[in-house]
Parts: C-alpha cells; structure tokens; sequence
C-alpha cells in the first residue's frame, strides 16, 4: 500500500498558523489518535473547522484546552464549555455556522465552487457581511467556499489502495472534508485488502496518506 | 401526564403515515415514543441516520443528533452531512420538532444565542426550521411564568416567519397569515389562562379541549 | 413493501407540458421501460432534462423520435442525429449545459439552493444573461437550481423499504435527479429484501414510487 | 508510428506516478496505451468510474464516458456525476487530455460547436479544462493543412486561457505567460514547416526531438 504515515512523518507536516478541518459529529467519527499527535507537536494558532468543538476532553475540544486554536469555525460549541468561556474572554475567535451552511460551504470548495445561494440564515446574524442575490424572485445568502490546509478524517475503514468507507454515523462530515483540503490525512479504524467499487465513499485520489501504527486496530 | 409528556403526545398527532421526520434535543426527542402503531413514520437524524431508531446504553459506534448512542431500524441508511441537509433544506422532511427560547405571532423564532450570556451556536435548527415542511416549536408556555410567546422575538432570530405551529403544556397554536390562532387548550386551563400566558395576540373562535389527552 | 406502482397508474401520473428527469448516462442506466410507457401515454410537450440526448432508438431519443419533446436541457447531443436536425429545423428547443454544471444545478435543487458559483462556461456562450459573481477576487457565474415535475431513475437495485443502490456505472445522475423532482419514479432491475444501511445510495424518502411488473427482472 | 500513436505516446510521458487523470474521446484515449509500467496512473471516466479499465467486448454493466463497454480495475470505485465533477472542477484531477477543433496562442480552446453545422455540445470538456491542474490537447496540427493552432481562435470558446500544452504529429508547444513555446519537433519535420502548419506565432529558443519517438 502507498502513502502510509507513520507518526514522526504525520507531525512533520504540522505548522504554527495553519487551518485543520476535522471530521467528526460530536466526536464521533473524530481521529482521536490524529488529535493525540496534534497536541503533541503543539503547534500553535490553529484555525479549526469542525461541526462541533465537541467536548474539552474529547475531540477538537482537547486542542483548544491545551491553548493551541486561534480561531473555531463550527456550528455548535454547547458542548464545550471551555470554548464558551475563552470566547467571552476575547482569547478565541469562534465563526458560527449554520450546519447545512458549514456541509455546503466544503463541499463547494472541494467541487471547485465559489459558493452556493442559501436560505438558511435570511433575516438572521448570520446574514451579516454576505451579498443578498435573488434568483426567481426569492432571496439567498451566498455563502462562499470554505478550505483548508489539512484534513484529518476518523471513522474510516481503509482498503489498500488507500480508498475509505466509514462506519456508520461516523460518516458525517469525514467524507466532505476529504475532498476540501491540501493534504488529507486519515486515521483508519482498520485497513482490509479491497472495498468493493460499489461501497467506497471516499475513492483513494482524495487520500494523501493513511496514519499506521499504534493508532489503528 | 407531565408537562413535558402533554406536549410529546399531541404533537404525534401531527404525524401522518409516510412522514420523515426530524426532532430536537429535549422534549421533541419525546414524540417518538408516541407515534401510532397505524402510522409508518420515519426518523432522521441530522448527524446521518434515515431510519433512526431508540437510544442503547451500551457502547455502540451509532450516535443520534445529540451524540448519544443510537440504534437504526430495517430499512435505514447512513448517510452523510451534505446528503443529511440535502433532505433538510431541501424540503424532504415532512415535519421538524424543535425547542425554542422565544417565538412570535409572526412565525419568528429564537433558540441559538443569548448575547453575552450563553452562545451555543445554531447546529442545525437554522437548515431545519428554513427547509422542513412544516415547523412545530414544542416548549413550556412561559419561562417560569415570563411569556415566551411574543408578538415580535427580543433574541437574535434562529429564522424569521418559519414556525407553523406552537406546541405547549397548556394550548395548540397555529401561525398563519393574520397571526397566531389558538386552535386548543388544555382541559386544566382556560381560555384566559392562555391570553395571560402570552404577550402575543391571540386570535380564536371556537377553541378545542387539547386533542389526545 | 410500500408505493409499488404498475404500468396504469404510471401513465396516469403523466401529463402534457411537463418536464421530466430521466437518469443514465448515454442510456447507461436509463429507465427503459419507464420510457416505453411515456411513448405509450403519447404525452406531448415535454421538456427533457438528461445528461445527453441517447440515441435516436435508446434512452430519450426515443421520445423525441416520437415527437412528444419540445426541449431538451443537456450536456451533449452528438450521439442522436435526429436532435440536431430538429434543432436546425426549429423543431425542438435544446438547452445545452456544461455536464458538471448541470449535475451541480439539479442537486442544488433537490438541497434547497438556489444556485452556485461556477468558473465553467466564463468567457464563453454559456454565459450568456447569467450573473458573474466575484468570490475573493476570482469571477464565478451563477447557475440556477434546476428541478422538475418528475424523476424516471434506472440502474437501481431496490430493496423492500424503497432503498436504491446502483449497477456500476448506471449510477451517474439518477442519485441526483432523485433529490430534484416533484415526483420520483424508479424502475429497478430488481428488489431485495434489504440494502446494507452503509450500502445504500438514494435513502427511501426520496423515492416516490417504484415500477413493478414486467420491467423488472 | 502513425499520427495518433505519436501524439498519445509522448502525452505518455507527461504522466507522473500517482496521476489522476482523465483522457477525452477519439486520439486521447490511445495515451492510456503507453503508460510506463513503473508509474501508477489512475485513470477517471466522468461517467463515474476511478480507476477505469480497457474496453472490454462483451455485454457489459459498466461503459466509459464515450458509452462504450469498459472494465474499472482493482481499487476502483464507481461514482455518481457529482462524485466525479467534484473530482473534475476541483482541480483533484492532475491531467486531463482533449481533443480540439481550434486552440489558440492564449491558451483558449474551442471544441463543442461549429455554429449553423455541428452542435454536439460540451459534456464534461468544459469542467474537466477548467479544473484539471495540467490541460493537454491532442490533436493533429492541422485540418487537411488548414491550421487549427491560431493567434486567436474563430470558433465558440471552450474555454479561455486554460489549455497548458499542445502535442500533435508535428510538436509539442507550451502556452506560457509570454505565449506559445515551441519545445519539442518530431524528426520528420523542420521547425519551418512547423511554423508553416501554425497561423499562431511560436516562441523558441533551444528546440528539442520530440521526447519517446
């Protein structure tokens, strides 16, 4: 198999400043052993994309605990207190993001979109700083396309020629994600020799490297 | 029955066969242990489930949209976040139930954010209250006696002239182009008992004792 | 198993002036036994959206043949000669759409946007009486949702809860089309009894009705 | 070698290890032919297939962008049009390889219509020059000796400054930001009769026999 990632390599890739898209949905279907190698570079002034910021001791929530996010995009941070608090306190700049918004947002950039017209967030603070355009006599939101650096994708199972499918919930934003950044890294829950064609959800050109080692069954 | 189990069984009745259906957090998680035996309704979580099931206690690689273990019933599918929204906002749910802060006789509604108070972000009520064919808020009448039910939100708006219908412990309410009718009230209250709750104006006729209690 | 639909109540689905959906990809997963009841039903007026215009005796062709068409949105014609002389003639209206454009327009409308931001088609005729938009200095065209009346999807396996999965490359545009239309018809090549939950490509609540009968194996 | 094989065996070694690339109907599909074996190239049909495969005779489930019964290979996935549009416009594709009616010195290209005569229309060539990284086109350099490679093209636009080389029987050209680079001349050829063959004005310092010949 091509592109396998040892840890020592995946940490090499880390840079102070740069943007993380993480997969996941509440931690489910997060890279809890990417995460791990995140905070051991401790690389500093992340920008992380993420649905939630999942829990302070789980998930992206363990980055922002350990000081290393400048800024969150995400559509929920309820269940992170601490993001909360670092917010009210001026130390994390945090962008709420309607869920739907946030999919489409990084599917656009991914299919080398600029964006997409929205109703969701008409007449709301999400509407804030975005062009209004009518089409057909109602009104949208453009919502621009949203990339980043690196993605880091969990839940997965990967076959050999570095193709994924994921399990079960831990779908979610994973699959999205893959196609919408530089380099996209994944941690497999497990890798088997061939996925049938039929059942690959991320097909393997999205897939820069596979993470080996300690961090996979 | 509790408050909380009024305002899950009369939604239920909303429910008709075929339907895909999306619930809330907290008392519209509820609804589903209502839906009659007659009725073939399926539900969506917005994490990825068509087909979403009860919640399990023992560890399970399956959540629902509050990140609980979840299970997924015969004939369902797991999708994606892209293809979970392209149901939401694209009019293929039927029904979505959702808890709100504040909601106002013009179909407003606030549940996201409180300034400077508590920020939990939007999640996906904006997608679901803008896309879903019918709206229903299922929520306590007042905050501890404080109206929630206002002629105009006070609270930054989770979507504007969205809501449907208004659900609570004490009355059914239904949005339409002239205002809020109260279509329904609760064997324990009044008629009066309602307007006091509300800082909205209700228009009514003929009011019903609440259906299925 | 529910919204099972015979050749009758197929046709009396149908009506003239409307616009239909109709999945594969030079007749690759085109419905063909959906297509013989249309030609059956004589329906006039209709406007035809598919990636391309079949073969004068295959796929959508055959309704044009049948002049029951009065245009055809697509994103090539080459391969049924009969189209272009119509189109030369005035005989018949024909829209043609970049391929990724118009997988892009309907499943906009099957998500409930209204348009997205393109760089395909700028400086060329496609351009033409669209807004450009400019996204971070970089100029986009903006191309509208596109939805009709009714979907006919082929290819598919369908199990007994109306779950779709697709033959190989008879996938194509019929998972799309099935988000974008009023009214969704498959005609599968079979039904089994269940999909595998992971395994499944179009969920059952966008499918409307599924053929059965003689056109199904 | 005849014209065609020329062209697609030295589009060949444009290709690097770990490519995806996608190869248009007519002389581009032969380039699939000369991939060396040390280099893994994954070869997209926009119909949806990665990984696609030779053509194949009999009956078959699976056919490629030309409709034609193909085969995907080992590690292949079968996509939908979105799937593959994602791959196409958002610059996942390294190579794509096309025909061409005319091309011209800018690196615009026109390739789907010739008004009042032929409208096949652009299926997918339109996406796959504006979102491949590298646009090669393969054609031969002229029509019957009427030049196909111009200052600035007559027809519709296919695209406009997208094309990043040309290879046809006669030589390979590099469009660059100064213009038209002529780099490589097939042994049977001057440069003169190149620039005969060619209405677009070539740049050139150094030029090479065409590589693989």
């Amino acid at each position: 198999m091509r592109n396998l990632l040892n840890k020592e390599k995946f940490i090499a890739l880390l840079h102070d400043g740069m943007s993380l898209m993480v997969g996941g949905f509440l931690t489910n279907g997060t890279p809890e052993g990417l995460i791990d190698l995140v905070v051991e570079s401790n690389v500093k002034n992340l920008t992380i994309i993420c649905n939630d910021g999942g829990y302070p001791d789980k998930g992206v929530g363990r980055l922002v605990a350990n000081n290393q996010v400048k800024k969150v995009i995400a559509s929920h941070i309820g269940t992170n207190p601490v993001i909360g608090t670092m917010m009210q306190e001026n130390k994390i700049e945090v962008e709420l993001v309607p869920q739907g918004t946030l999919a489409e947002r990084i599917r656009a950039y991914g299919a080398g979109l600029g964006g997409v017209l929205t109703p969701t967030g008409l007449d709301t603070l999400v509407q804030e700083g975005k062009q209004i355009i009518e089409v057909k006599g109602k009104k949208y939101l453009l919502e621009e396309a949203l990339g980043a650096d690196m993605a880091l994708i969990g839940g997965a199972i990967a076959d050999n020629y570095g193709n994924l499918k994921y399990n079960k919930t831990m779908r979610n934003f994973n699959p999205i994600m893959a196609t919408a950044c530089e380099v996209v890294v994944c941690e497999p829950k497990r890798i088997i020799d061939e996925i049938d064609p039929e059942h690959v959800i991320t097909p393997h050109p999205f897939v820069d490297y596979i993470l080996v080692g300690e961090y996979c069954d | 029955m509790t408050d909380k189990e009024i305002i899950a069984s009369r939604i239920a009745l909303e429910l008709e066969d075929g339907d895909l259906v999306n619930l809330g957090i907290g008392i519209p998680t509820l609804v589903a242990n209502y839906v009659p035996e007659d009725k073939r309704v399926t539900f969506q979580a917005e994490n990825g489930i068509i087909g979403l099931g009860g919640l399990v206690e023992e560890e399970t690689e399956i959540v629902n949209a509050g990140g609980m273990g979840a299970s997924i019933l015969e004939g369902g599918a797991f999708i994606d976040s892209i293809t979970s929204f392209t149901f939401i906002r694209g009019g293929h749910i039927d029904i979505t139930v959702l808890g709100a802060l504040e909601v106002d006789q013009e179909g407003s509604l606030a549940s996201w954010i409180i300034p400077g108070k508590m920020v939990p972000g939007m999640g996906g009520a904006m997608d679901l209250v803008t896309g879903a064919k019918k709206v229903i808020i299922a929520m306590r009448h007042t905050n501890k006696g404080i109206p929630k039910i206002l002629k105009k939100c006070t609270l930054p708006l989770t979507a504007s002239h969205q809501v449907n219908m208004i659900v609570t412990e004490m009355a059914v309410m239904e949005v339409r182009k002239d205002g809020l009718h109260l279509l329904e009230v609760h064997p324990d209250y009044t008629i009066n008992d309602v307007i006091q709750a509300t800082e909205a104006e209700l228009i009514f006729g003929e009011v019903l004792p609440m259906k299925g209690i």
